[in-house]
């Protein structure tokens, strides 16, 4: 990923220069492996500490929202797909914006690895090309970067970003053959029962640090419910009806809007994988809508509008 | 919305959405008997309830 | 003070037959990570974690703890009386905490039990406890207690300490509980000289090498205005998404909030961890809030554990250099450079 | 179980469902008396907070009607 951090870096130091931009976001290199911290540079001095490999796994849209300057960003697919649904949602102007599109082949999953090594200690991690090697205190492991991405990168189909106004190499092959709702399926096929209990169980760790919330490109709204007092529509404590309330009414605010960037699961502290609510609007919104979120400019997202063919059969 | 409730486990019984002019009182009340055999059906709702915070 | 040796298989039956005396709290496996449990959930006991993902602080300051209950039904006649919430101070004993988390207790007791103010329920909880701790054979590259005071054989906030020696565990007792804990485990021998030697070389040998990595020395010189309106905010706080693990994962944290919550005629106060990161956190009544920024909130955590703290108890820093909000804050804002920054700040420079 | 009767929390619009549900009424049509209705200015006013919260509270089911 040497190419595309050296690219990035140009890029990043023509577009400041000549003043395309004011800011540039990207990422910086972490102090642990493979945590990237996403930064903000002004000057084009800054541009050696941007960087790129496969642990950029945060959404840089999120810190778009309430920016008044011209921004240049860093963009894979999803993240791309989220800057459109942030412009279609009147966060941002189009013209604000100078899109740098990234192809990307996926991240890496910093938990699978964690479990892939026992759960020891990792001292360093160093992607060359393909692979990931990874070195602890007593051992050495060289992981297939494809046998280790986040779970929603490994099904993901829009690889390459949708909107750009330059891309930092060619574009990617997209996967084909993938079956992102698997899971969904199965858990589809359950008694009521059965749902309720596997997603206790899959909350039952939740911290209510709202990290997930927050990570979130499309949680942008000033005051959330879940800090609303008057009424107060959900508890405070780590009381389970609460938690439940919470991960519902976060998921349900994404509906026809989530990428499945997968920043959500990367960040949750505990490890909960709060895809498996989103994915379930996901496979709605395109079953019942034909939509997938933030593919183009040019369309309103389904529960903006009306149409007469609108899938209705669960009204009487 | 009911999609997803389903979704998480509560039966497709409890929620029900529908379309009555206000003309059509005979409408009203068929759905209202559906909404309430179909409620009664899935009995007592067990699940989603706060009540005090279980907590230690 | 006694001083014991077992086999690492006695060592688990002898925490097994614990149970009479006390309620026993251990690491044990959840998934991806360790987590405090009781003893009777315990498949499998093993201490080689490096540490557990949330810190101990959960067993003495539930992230919601039940203080008060009351009625609201007009009938009864003690209706709208705040009664105190039951709670179990049995003894319990916590095993296998590692130094820093022991060391942050020191560092909470300032705020929960000091001669101004003592808050009833962390006072009896910790009295209640008895902390058996477990040296750090290898500390993690994200740790830093050395820098801030502790270490990873710091005996300060124990009760008791064990010293994993490969096939044995030395369990050396430090406090009158420790001593009557030591007392209650049954088996192991007492530890003759050359143990003891070998345990207090290991425990050298691990501090000498544990790297000092993170200065501290200038902060309590430095004016707090000063730091305070350093540049440095807005960029350590860019990247900051405002969630609660740093301060939730914290073995230091303590602030909470207190909600009253009813249930038909039945209420509950209680109280709840909550995070200087929250825009919540602040908000007054009227709508103004005046940590409005999210710099500003990332500025006060940082001010607070590595400034205000100081300058209030003319002691330490408020972070036992535990490293785990260094390693799972998902942006990666590391206390460590932080702390640098802040400790190298030339004001007016 | 069979006299069991269940708590059904239902959102009626002003200018529709509630209008029929006096006319219902005005008609002397028999229907049951399980419902706790709550009349919204629209269904579009009901947010999906509402029938959270309308579970929450241990409603046994929710009818939201335009």
């Amino acid at each position: 990923m040497i190419q595309y951090t050296d690219k990035i870096r140009e890029i990043a130091g023509r577009l400041l220069k000549d003043g395309t931009v004011e800011v540039f976001i990207g990422y910086r290199k972490g102090t642990v492996p493979m945590m990237n911290e996403p930064v903000l540079i002004r000057d084009p001095d800054q541009v050696d500490t941007l960087h790129w490999d496969v642990n950029c796994g945060l959404n840089l849209c999120n810190y778009l929202t309430r920016r008044t300057e011209k921004i240049g960003i860093l963009a894979t697919g999803c993240n791309s797909r989220n800057i459109v649904t942030h412009i279609i949602e009147n966060q941002i102007k189009r013209e604000q914006l100078y899109i740098v599109g990234i192809p990307c082949t996926g991240m890496v999953d910093h938990r699978a690895v964690k479990r892939a090594v026992g759960g020891k200690e990792i001292l360093s991690a160093e992607q060359q090309g393909e692979k990931l090697i990874v070195k602890g205190a007593d051992f050495e492991k060289t992981f297939e970067i494809k046998e280790i991405l986040q779970s929603n990168c490994a099904v993901c189909r829009h690889r390459n970003p949708v909107e750009v106004d330059e891309m930092v190499a060619d574009p990617v092959p997209e996967q084909e053959g993938v079956e992102p709702y698997k899971d969904v399926e199965s858990v589809e096929g359950m008694e009521p029962r059965k749902k309720w209990e596997f997603f206790t169980r899959l909350i039952s760790r939740c911290l209510r640090c709202y990290a997930c919330r927050n990570a979130c490109p499309l949680c942008y709204c000033p005051t959330c419910f879940v800090d609303e007092s008057r009424p107060q529509w959900v508890g405070k404590s780590n009381d389970p009806t609460d938690t439940m309330t919470f991960h519902f009414l976060r998921a349900y605010h994404c509906a026809g809007r989530c990428t499945d960037c997968g920043a959500c699961e990367r960040v949750c502290p505990v490890g909960i994988s709060m895809r498996q609510f989103t994915k379930k609007l996901n496979k709605d919104a395109e079953e019942l809508f034909s939509w997938e979120a933030g593919l183009t400019l040019e369309q309103r997202p389904p529960l903006d509008v009306y149409r007469p063919d609108d899938y209705n059969d669960f009204i009487k | 919305m009911k999609n997803l409730l389903e979704h998480i486990g509560i039966e497709p019984g409890r929620l029900h959405f529908s379309w009555i002019s206000s003309a059509e009182a005979t409408k009203f009340v068929d759905v209202a008997n559906q909404v309430y055999e179909a409620v009664k059906e899935v009995g007592p709702a067990q699940v989603f309830i706060k009540r005090l915070a279980e907590v230690a | 003070m006694a001083n014991k040796v077992f086999s690492k298989d006695a060592w688990l039956e002898a925490l097994g037959g614990l149970k009479e005396h006390y309620r026993v709290f251990l690491p044990l496996k959840d998934g991806d990570f360790f987590t405090y449990k009781p003893i009777e959930e315990a498949k499998k006991i093993h201490f080689d974690y490096d540490n557990t993902r949330l810190s101990p602080k959960g067993l003495i300051f539930p992230q919601s703890e039940r203080m008060f209950e009351f009625s609201l039904d007009t009938q009864d006649p003690e209706a709208n009386i705040l009664k105190e919430a039951p709670k179990d101070d049995s003894p319990r004993a916590i095993v296998g905490v590692r130094p820093c988390d022991a060391h942050a207790v020191g560092l909470v007791r300032r705020n929960f039990d000091n001669p101004e103010y003592r808050d009833p329920w962390w006072v009896k909880h910790v009295e209640a406890a008895t902390y058996v701790g477990l040296g750090c054979n290898a500390p993690c590259a994200t740790c830093f207690c050395k820098s801030v005071g502790g270490g990873p054989f710091n005996e300060e906030g124990l009760d008791a300490m064990m010293v994993d020696l490969g096939d044995r565990f030395l369990v050396r007792a430090l406090t009158e509980k420790g001593e009557e804990f030591l007392s209650r485990v049954q088996g192991g021998e007492a530890a003759d000289e050359e143990v003891l030697k070998e345990a207090r070389e290991l425990a050298q040998k691990v501090t000498d090498e544990m790297p000092d990595t993170v200065p501290t020395g200038r902060l309590k010189d430095l004016p707090v205005m000063a730091l305070f309106e350093a540049p440095f905010w807005e960029e350590v706080a860019f990247a900051c998404l405002n969630c609660g693990t740093c301060t939730y994962l914290c073995p230091t944290c303590w602030c909470f909030d207190i909600q009253d919550e009813v249930y038909k005629t039945e209420g509950i106060r209680l109280r709840n961890w909550d995070s200087c990161m929250f825009p919540l956190f602040t908000l007054h009544g009227s709508g103004h809030n005046p940590r409005d920024q999210k710099f500003q909130r990332v500025r006060q955590r940082f001010m607070h554990k590595l400034k205000y703290y100081v300058d209030k108890y003319g002691d330490g820093v408020q972070c036992s250099g535990c490293g785990r909000c260094v390693q799972f804050c998902p942006v990666n804002i590391d206390i460590r450079r932080v702390c640098g920054l802040m400790d190298a700040y030339e004001p007016g420079a | 179980m069979n006299d069991w009767q269940p708590k059904i929390t239902t959102f009626l619009c002003h200018w529709c469902s509630y209008g029929a549900a006096d006319l219902a009424g005005v008609s002397r049509l028999q229907y049951p008396p399980n419902f706790r209705i709550i009349r919204v200015p629209c269904s579009g006013r009901v947010s999906p907070k509402f029938i959270l919260a309308a579970l929450r509270h241990g409603s046994d089911g929710v009818w939201v009607s335009g």
